[in-house]
């Protein structure tokens, strides 16, 4: 719908220091001040503290970033800031100053008159933030109408001016729309416009990107900085990327169970973190920089639930360097400058932790090249069909269209691309679990294609699926033994007796313990049940295994864990992986080939390390560019190229090469004909004809 | 819109031709005999070739697929056929006790929404205090409530309040207000309490669970007072999901009034249905329950389409 | 021979007068609107092809008749078109005298022709025109030798014709009309009734107005009268709220109570007995009930005289008779009545014999199914009263309460055990009262199956005994006889209970909810 | 790797609480409901205990007596005693209510499950089906049922009653499974047991039925409530349960309907029984979808 929008900053890249920005900071007066400030919420379970002693300032024109995994509190600290949290439930003690008043302490009249005009906040779903029934334009009238007296016809052409600033196109016309009506990245440009509307002196943005594909998050987030920048707003950015936090912000906070651990510029923390957690976090994310060289290091275990948290350090249980003294509350003190870190031994960490730096490297397994593809898909395509109304004809959703793969045995293949361009698809095609419009799939030579539902049983036990929602994927009201015995008693893997030695095998195998057969999913922890996926997956000893974004879900640290687990199950059992994500980082790190997917077909192709190191495809491309990688000296440096618009309806796509309309390189050519996959290195196809 | 419009009005179709059919086939197996009745009414001794000869002069005696041809290209016509106690087409025995019940009916819509929709809100907005558990005490009751036994407390209460006792018989609204009112505010109250109940608690649920939704959160974030936060945007999203607890809950309004006409002797639909069926009249039990079926089909309709125009989401797409 | 013109105003002889005074010797007079309930609405307007009062007392004054009963002297027949009239001394032939200058509504005179082709129509209905009364005419031939004379001749000896001919439902049509169309009456009024036809709102009211060129002269007093058409539990309200003054078929006595307690002195009050009876009818296809001990035994479970002074305090259901109405000139006395099986005061004695009975033919835990309507007043009591007698002997009965359709259905087919049915006509004439005891054979609605033709020959010779003391003789045989075999037995005898606004005046009560409802006396004390 | 040390946070989740506990806790006012239902099964089940007459019994010497001493509701215009015959109209009620609420849900939810599973034509078939259904008022199809089944009595119950109001239930509870199954039927775990090559049957059996208990649950309740008011109006129609034994909704209608202007208390009771009854289980009800509904929970 908005493919003709073109971010407002066009390719710029970033080019002045983000130190300066800290020291101008330095000589004003903070706009934020929380002091000691903690938040409690009373349930029946007992009372939650969601943040405790959190103290952090911000300054005019700055960017400070909170980072955490989710429950971390940083997102009611925000709240609290605000005075959102629901009344009755919350108890919210410390300070909050914001230019100089207390915010605390302000009647909700006082406080009301402060929301939308000094401070404004943005959030994480652009879709559910906005007023379904409200049109664009009073929405983004309201805050105007409201703290700035202006009548009807003045606030909107502030609309229109707002509008445009943040580079949504046709403004007079949006102003009319309602929310569906535009898309996602549409609707958060909106969201900021609104944010922006009285000239805040402060935007609070909570997960501002995370519902959005990643080339509309990098869109979105240069404006944010740019606005920042341009009219010395301050904002807080809540995340728990640590690629965006690395990119853009000056100043970051890491927060662990409801805790500051660590707090310092961008630059340092990243350079050289301090507390254990904050080190173990960088070094558990996958890199898009570095290929599959080691593997990852992770924090083992999970947070603690704040219901009842561990005395003393919160991390204290998962911590490598734990000390009889971090059984009292490491205070948040400067280990450096502007640095500060809440861990008794910050000074030794940078020796402790070399020790640990052992990554086991060269974990590859080449493919072996000249084998047989134990999975070959060619000319696999796609379409739903779409009833029109009664008199319109039907028309197809072209999810996946004359996509050719193969992957050999003991292969991993990297297939990815934005939300909506048909890699899950693919991958229930894979399955069998819709049948595909053209095309075969050949699985161990056989084309599962066409073969009857009595004849896929076969199949299906050397195929296998893990999925991305831990939540939805166990049948709730089976215990984990059952959900694991289930495929084994069905297809009579194993001799009745023998089953539940089985199930407590696969439960160690995943790294899980064999009591927990006796438990519902719902007991377990998001980590715990991707597991308990994973040795479902396994219980009928699989050759091939999807995983459909099986890791997405996850937070950092936990990502790590099942990644290496997924990586060692696949030394161990010979397994196949077809591994679809949208985390490029994930995938480089994963992967042995990758496919990237746009609209339904495969543009590019390659090993994993040349396509990385070597994209052809301008789609690639961008996707690389638009990644950021979590390390503020590369970032600062990495050219970003933008790229503009969104992801067409699958509905009716652009003709000839579907990337045209957003392409930078883009030629009348380009809408002629589809492009086909060229070979432009050994095993590296390329579909562009500009590559 | 239009086509929504269109569309919607194309599906009801179907669905109308079905509930004919099914009426049809449902009521001709019915037992009993509409002739006996009418001819031994009180008693009299009437004989075997009598009966037959009232069924022949009724048409009853045709075979059943002929009876279906008749009525199907009756209806084809608008046409439900002639009743079989008083041989009048069942069109003009449904005209004449329209106007009553619906004007009870409209008035007990009218009850239940301008009652349900402040109450509900002041519930939800005083959630969890006296106010609101006295609110939701009242309207669960509503729900409890048998409507004619409400009417029967009704006219108890009158009658030893005022020893007054409602009229019987309808005078037009436009004729005697007075005298029309004093007539049919007594059964909309006594159906229009559960229907107000209904409404009130959905208006509630509704509306608590807007205010959990994330653009009242930005609303509150933008500055706008908890007054305007209500109108503006969180009751318009609230009333939806009522709009539609409205229609649906019209098919219990008819039920009510079937009943409840028989407790304040309104000359109403309802009250003829239930001759209608103890008479085992069999063409005007066809002709009802397809007038009611019908009416209900179209009552949800203008529901989905009113809901439609208030969403813009369906509006617009 | 019989010759009666009979005009004084006296107290109704049936009636008894609660609160209200004796109607004294008032002139009557002129003007105003009866307004009244009815509690069911006639199908149609067809007098001929219809057995309800609720057509009765809606059309009744829109129509005159041949002769009429009497509403003061009931059953006493009167002249009402006919002046007078003659019987031949074989009491074969009727001649009866018609009055001249009688005027039809719409202005055509009427005729000995009117009468005749009114007659013809009742005894041979044309096509598509329904007489349910037919067969109790078949015997007669109708000839009008004159504009003014109508002759009825018998084929076959036949007691009580004038009774037969002043029946409400014979209205007279014009004949002229029917030639034109022979179903006019269904959807037409047009006679020579005291009231001209105004209006009638389905579901909801019937007017009348009064027709100024009706042959009693200075008759009828009212300008009009209108009719609401209500459910029985309106009629309370309906009088207490003045909507309407009265309703003729006859209220329950809790009803009395309560327009007492609310209106005492503005409330006049008739009761008196009613040609109404509930009867138990025992299906004697089926075993136990082909057995006239079982049958006795069952009716001598029921207490009677108990059961008439509880019942008649909270229903309709009051006196306790056999087969002819108790009070009814050849109706079985009392002291003879008492000896019958069932009908014995002593209920204590009754029941112990009743459970012997049972005991001996093996029966000590019967179980049947009581079949009847589902209507309150007065099924419910007297299933519910029923069940609970036989409780007390040990008898478990389900009661099975249906629609008037389904249980007329099932009543035909035969399939019950014992129902619950009623007795009812416009006179006390043992043909019409006898109906529902003969064979299947003779009459449709004998239900009880039973083959005992007995009572069928009877029956026959009783009808065409025309002199009374003789036939007194046969009915209280017959009456006896029907008794003892059980094997239909009556439970209690209807009350008649009519209150209206004291204003009424000019209304007798008769023993029959059809009778005396030409208004044409009716005046209002205004 | 495989011998990780996941587990520390395994053992700080909440522990395995009694759900009945929680439920008091949680839901007070479903307690209260509960306790409501429970004295009406008291009743139902120990009636011959608890009511001191015979509700059958006629005894016109105490014909319409005032709620007293002798008689705690008063007696009926038969003497009968107002409150034995209600304890024993719990009976009735109850069986009614239950039976017809149980059998029209399970139908309901078996076609829904179908319906929302197999989709394509047969969930077309069935939907029109549904459809049609829905277009009548329930009171309205319950009678022409009654009318069209008549009266088929065994065990003391009234089967073609129970059939009767059961019906209307049917296409309301399959509309309910059919959105609850589309809802698993997009689970992924659904996929899984269909990538794992299990039966159509293993699949709705094991995987789907389980996880619409709680819809089930909470609708079989619901109706309980909509069936006790139904069954009332029909037998105050004449149309339900016959004279002379005892249900409330038929202690409000016919010759009843004559006396209660003089014997309020004939209308009084029976009518705050039902009320009574329909407002427990609509309390229950409610707690059970609050507590059961995951949507709602938090």
């Amino acid at each position: 719908m908005n493919n003709e929008v073109v971010s407002s900053l066009g390719d710029k890249a970033y080019t002045q220091p983000a130190a300066t920005a800290a020291v101008r900071a330095r000589v004003s007066r903070p706009v934020l001040e929380i002091d000691n400030l903690s938040v409690q919420f009373v349930t029946s379970h007992g009372t939650v503290r969601a943040v405790e002693g959190l103290s952090y300032s911000v300054y005019p024109g700055e960017m400070v970033a909170i980072v955490g995994e989710s429950g971390s509190g940083k997102s009611v600290s925000a709240l609290a800031v605000m005075r959102l949290l629901p009344p009755g439930t919350a108890r919210i003690q410390g300070s909050v100053r914001f230019d100089g008043r207390e915010l605390l302490n302000l009647d909700e009249e006082e406080m009301r008159k402060i929301r939308g005009r000094d401070v404004a906040m943005i959030f994480q779903e652009p879709m559910t933030s906005l007023n379904p029934v409200l049109k664009i334009g009073l929405q983004i009238t309201e805050p105007l109408t409201i703290h700035l007296d202006m009548d009807e016809k003045a606030a909107r052409a502030r609309a229109v001016e707002l509008l445009t600033l943040v580079g949504v196109t046709d403004p007079e016309t949006r102003l009319d729309q309602y929310p569906h009506q535009l898309s996602g990245g549409m609707r958060q440009r909106v969201m900021i416009a609104i944010g922006l509307a009285c000239n805040p002196k402060l935007l609070i943005a909570d997960e501002p990107t995370t519902a959005l594909d990643v080339t509309i998050q990098a869109q979105i987030l240069e404006l944010m900085k740019d606005l920042s920048r341009r009219l010395g707003v301050a904002v807080v950015i809540i995340t728990h990327n640590l690629g965006i936090v690395a990119r853009y912000a000056d100043r970051v906070n890491v927060m662990y169970a409801a805790r500051l651990v660590e707090s310092g510029t961008a630059e340092k923390v990243f350079g050289h973190a301090f507390h254990p957690y904050a080190r173990g976090l960088l070094s558990a994310v996958p890199r898009l920089d570095r290929g599959r060289s080691a593997k990852l290091a992770t924090i083992e275990g999970a947070p603690p639930n704040l219901l009842a948290p561990p005395s003393g350090c919160r991390f204290r249980p998962r911590c490598r360097f734990a000390i009889d003294r971090c059984q009292e509350v490491p205070p948040l003190e400067p280990a450096e400058p502007e640095h500060l870190a809440a861990c008794f031994r910050k000074h030794e960490m940078e020796m402790l932790d070399v020790a640990g730096q052992d990554a086991e490297t060269a974990v590859k397994v080449g493919a072996n090249g000249g084998a047989a593809p134990i999975l070959d898909i060619k000319g696999v395509s796609k379409f739903f069909p779409v009833r029109g109304g009664m008199f319109s004809k039907t028309r197809h959703v072209r999810a996946v269209n004359d996509v050719t793969l193969d992957v050999k045995r003991g292969e991993t293949l990297g297939l990815v691309g934005e939300s909506g361009c048909g890699k899950s698809t693919l991958g229930r095609l894979v399955l069998r679990l819709d049948d595909p419009t053209a095309g075969e799939i050949r699985f161990e030579g056989i084309d599962i294609a066409h073969l009857k539902r009595g004849e896929m049983v076969a199949v299906r036990k050397k195929m296998q699926v893990i999925f991305q929602d831990p939540y939805s994927s166990l049948n709730p009201r089976m215990t984990v033994g059952q959900i694991i015995a289930e495929p084994m008693r069905v297809h009579d893997i194993l001799p009745k007796p023998q089953i539940a030695g089985r199930v407590a095998e696969l439960l160690q195998l995943v790294g899980l313990y064999p009591y927990m057969a006796l438990r519902y999913p719902h007991e377990l922890s998001g980590g715990q049940r991707q597991r308990v996926g994973i040795a479902r997956a396994l219980s009928v000893n699989p050759r091939v295994i999807i995983c459909d974004e099986a890791v997405s879900a996850l937070d950092v640290s936990i990502q790590g864990q099942v990644i290496n687990l997924l990586e060692d199950l696949q030394h161990k059992l010979g397994l196949t992986y077809l591994f679809i994500a949208h985390d490029l980082a994930v995938v480089r790190h994963i992967s042995t080939k990758v496919a990237v997917m746009y609209l339904g077909r495969i543009v590019e192709y390659a090993p994993s390390d040349e396509l990385f190191a070597n994209p052809k495809h301008p789609y690639t491309k961008a996707l690389l560019a638009a990644a950021p990688i979590p390390d503020p000296v590369i970032e600062r440096t990495r050219p970003r190229t933008i790229i503009k618009g969104e992801l067409p309806s699958p509905l009716n796509p652009p003709s000839g090469c579907v990337f045209h309309p957003r392409c930078p390189l883009a030629t009348e050519d380009c809408k002629k004909a589809v492009p086909p996959l060229r070979e432009l290195g050994p095993g590296h196809p390329v579909a562009c004809i500009h590559a | 819109m239009l086509w929504y419009l269109i569309r919607r009005l194309f599906l009801v179709i179907p669905t109308l031709i079905g509930v004919a059919i099914a009426v049809f086939f449902l009521i001709r197996v019915m037992p009993g005999d509409v002739v006996v009745v009418k001819l031994r009414a009180d008693g009299a001794d009437v004989s075997e070739e009598m009966i037959q000869a009232e069924r022949k002069r009724l048409g009853l005696d045709k075979p059943l697929y002929m009876q279906f041809t008749d009525y199907m290209v009756g209806l084809a016509h608008l046409d439900l056929g002639k009743s079989l106690w008083t041989g009048d087409s069942v069109n003009k025995e449904i005209a004449i006790r329209i106007p009553v019940s619906l004007q009870i009916a409209v008035m007990a819509s009218i009850i239940a929404v301008l009652i349900s929709i402040p109450l509900g809100t002041i519930s939800a907005l005083y959630r969890d205090t006296w106010i609101d558990h006295s609110v939701r005490v009242l309207a669960v009751s509503g729900l409890a409530v048998p409507s004619f036994w409400l009417g029967m407390l009704i006219i108890l209460a009158l009658l030893a309040l005022f020893n007054w006792l409602p009229k019987i018989g309808y005078v037009p609204l436009w004729e005697d207000p007075i005298a029309n009112l004093s007539v049919t505010i007594w059964p909309a109250i006594s159906v229009g309490y559960r229907y107000a109940a209904v409404a009130t608690r959905m208006m509630r649920s509704a509306l608590l669970e807007v205010m959990r939704e994330d653009y009242i959160r930005t609303a509150r974030a933008k500055g706008v007072w908890t007054r305007l936060i209500m109108r503006r945007h969180a009751l318009r999203n609230a009333l939806l999901p009522v709009v539609t607890v409205i229609g649906l809950e019209f098919a219990f309004l008819i039920g009510g009034l079937v009943v409840t006409e028989q407790v304040f002797n309104i000359n109403g639909v309802g009250k003829l249905f239930v001759d209608a069926t103890t008479r085992g009249d069999f063409n005007l039990i066809q002709g009802l329950v397809l007038f009611i079926a019908t009416m209900f089909i179209f009552v949800n309709l203008i529901v989905d389409l009113l809901y439609a125009w208030l969403d813009p989401r369906i509006r617009l797409s | 021979m019989l010759r009666t013109v009979l005009r004084t105003v006296i107290a109704s002889t049936a009636a008894l007068l609660v609160g209200a005074g004796i109607a004294g010797a008032q002139t009557p007079k002129k003007g105003g609107t009866l307004n009244f309930g009815v509690v069911a609405e006639p199908p149609n307007y067809d007098c001929h092809g219809s057995t309800t009062f609720a057509l009765v007392h809606p059309i009744a004054p829109h129509y005159s008749l041949l002769v009429k009963f009497d509403g003061k002297e009931y059953p006493k027949v009167i002249p009402d078109l006919a002046e007078s009239w003659t019987v031949s001394p074989d009491r074969m032939t009727y001649t009866f005298k018609i009055r001249t200058g009688v005027k039809f509504h719409d202005g055509s005179p009427l005729t000995s022709e009117d009468i005749k082709a009114t007659y013809d129509r009742i005894i041979n209905p044309p096509q598509g025109v329904v007489s349910i009364r037919k067969a109790y005419y078949a015997d007669l031939v109708v000839e009008a030798p004159d504009p003014t004379t109508v002759v009825f001749k018998l084929k076959n000896p036949m007691a009580g014709v004038l009774e037969a001919l002043a029946s409400p439902f014979n209205c007279v049509y014009s004949a002229a009309k029917l030639k034109e169309n022979p179903r006019y009456p269904e959807t037409q009024i047009m006679g020579s009734g005291p009231f001209a036809f105004v209006q009638h709102v389905k579901g909801s009211t019937w007017e009348g107005k009064r027709f100024d060129g009706y042959f009693r002269k200075g008759q009828p007093y009212l300008d009009g009268y209108k009719i609401f058409f209500v459910k029985s539990g309106g009629v309370v309200p309906g009088i207490l709220g003045g909507q309407f003054d009265a309703e003729f078929r006859g209220r329950n006595p809790s009803e009395k109570a309560q327009l007492l307690e609310k209106m005492k002195d503005k409330l006049t009050v008739h009761e008196g007995t009613w040609v109404n009876n509930l009867m138990l009818v025992f299906n004697t296809t089926r075993k136990p009930f082909d057995d006239v001990k079982v049958r006795q035994a069952l009716s001598m479970a029921i207490d009677r005289w108990g059961g008439s002074d509880a019942l008649s305090k909270i229903s309709i259901l009051k006196f306790v008779g056999g087969v002819m109405r108790p009070g009814y000139s050849m109706s079985l006395p009392e002291a003879e009545l008492v000896k019958l099986p069932g009908y014995s005061k002593n209920i204590n004695k009754s029941r112990e014999e009743a459970k012997k009975i049972l005991e001996q033919a093996g029966l000590k835990d019967l179980k049947f199914k009581l079949l009847n309507r589902n209507i309150p007043e007065p099924y419910t009591p007297a299933g519910v009263y029923s069940i609970d007698q036989w409780r007390r002997i040990g008898v478990t009965v389900e009661h099975e309460q249906l629609e008037t359709k389904l249980y007329q259905e099932r009543v035909a087919k035969g399939d019950f055990d014992v129902a619950v049915e009623f007795q009812a006509d416009f006179m006390d004439d043992p043909t019409a009262q006898f109906s529902k005891f003969l064979t299947k054979k003779l009459s449709p609605s004998g239900y009880s199956g039973h083959t005992d033709t007995k009572i069928d020959e009877m029956y026959t010779k009783q009808r065409q005994t025309m002199d009374v003391a003789e036939r007194t003789k046969i009915v209280r045989e017959m009456e006896r006889y029907a008794l003892t075999q059980a094997y239909n037995v009556p439970i209690l005898w209807w009350q008649r209970i009519i209150m209206y606004n004291k204003k009424i005046k000019g209304w007798y009560m008769t023993p029959s909810h059809y009778l005396w409802q030409d208004l044409s006396t009716v005046w209002l004390d205004q | 790797m495989a011998t990780v040390a996941t587990t520390p946070s395994a053992d700080a989740l909440p522990k395995r609480a009694n759900p009945l506990w929680q439920f008091i806790k949680v839901q007070p006012l479903g307690v209260f409901g509960l306790l409501i239902i429970l004295l009406y099964v008291v009743c139902a089940l120990g009636a011959k205990w608890i009511a001191p007459y015979d509700p059958e019994a006629i005894d016109f010497a105490a014909m319409l007596a005032k709620p007293g001493e002798e008689h705690l509701f008063g007696t009926d215009q038969y003497g009968r005693d107002v409150f034995s015959r209600i304890v024993y109209g719990a009976r009735t009620a109850l069986a009614v209510g239950i039976l017809s609420s149980m059998f029209g849900c399970t139908l309901g939810a078996l076609l829904g499950a179908a319906s929302g599973y197999f989709g394509g034509r047969i969930d077309n078939a069935i939907q029109r089906v549904v459809d049609i259904m829905l277009s009548f008022p329930i009171i309205v199809l319950a009678m022409v049922v009654v009318a069209v089944l008549g009266k088929r009595a065994a065990l003391g119950i009234d089967w073609n009653l129970i059939a009767a109001i059961a019906l209307p239930i049917i296409p309301k509870m399959a509309r309910v499974a059919r959105s609850s199954t589309l809802s698993i039927v997009a689970m992924p775990f659904i996929d899984a047991a269909r990538a794992a090559g299990f039966s159509h049957k293993r699949i709705i059996l094991r995987h789907i039925l389980p996880n619409i208990v709680a819809p089930y649950l909470i609708m079989v309740t619901a109706f309980m409530a909509q069936a006790i008011l139904l069954e009332a109006s029909l037998s105050f129609l004449g149309l339900g349960v016959t004279e002379p034994t005892p249900a409330w909704g038929l202690m409000l209608s016919g010759t009843s309907a004559d006396f209660y202007q003089t014997a309020p208390w004939m209308i009084l009771f029976p009518g705050a029984a039902i009320t009574l009854a329909v407002f427990a289980f609509n309390l229950f009800g409610d707690s059970l979808r609050d507590w059961l509904d995951p949507k709602l929970k938090s």
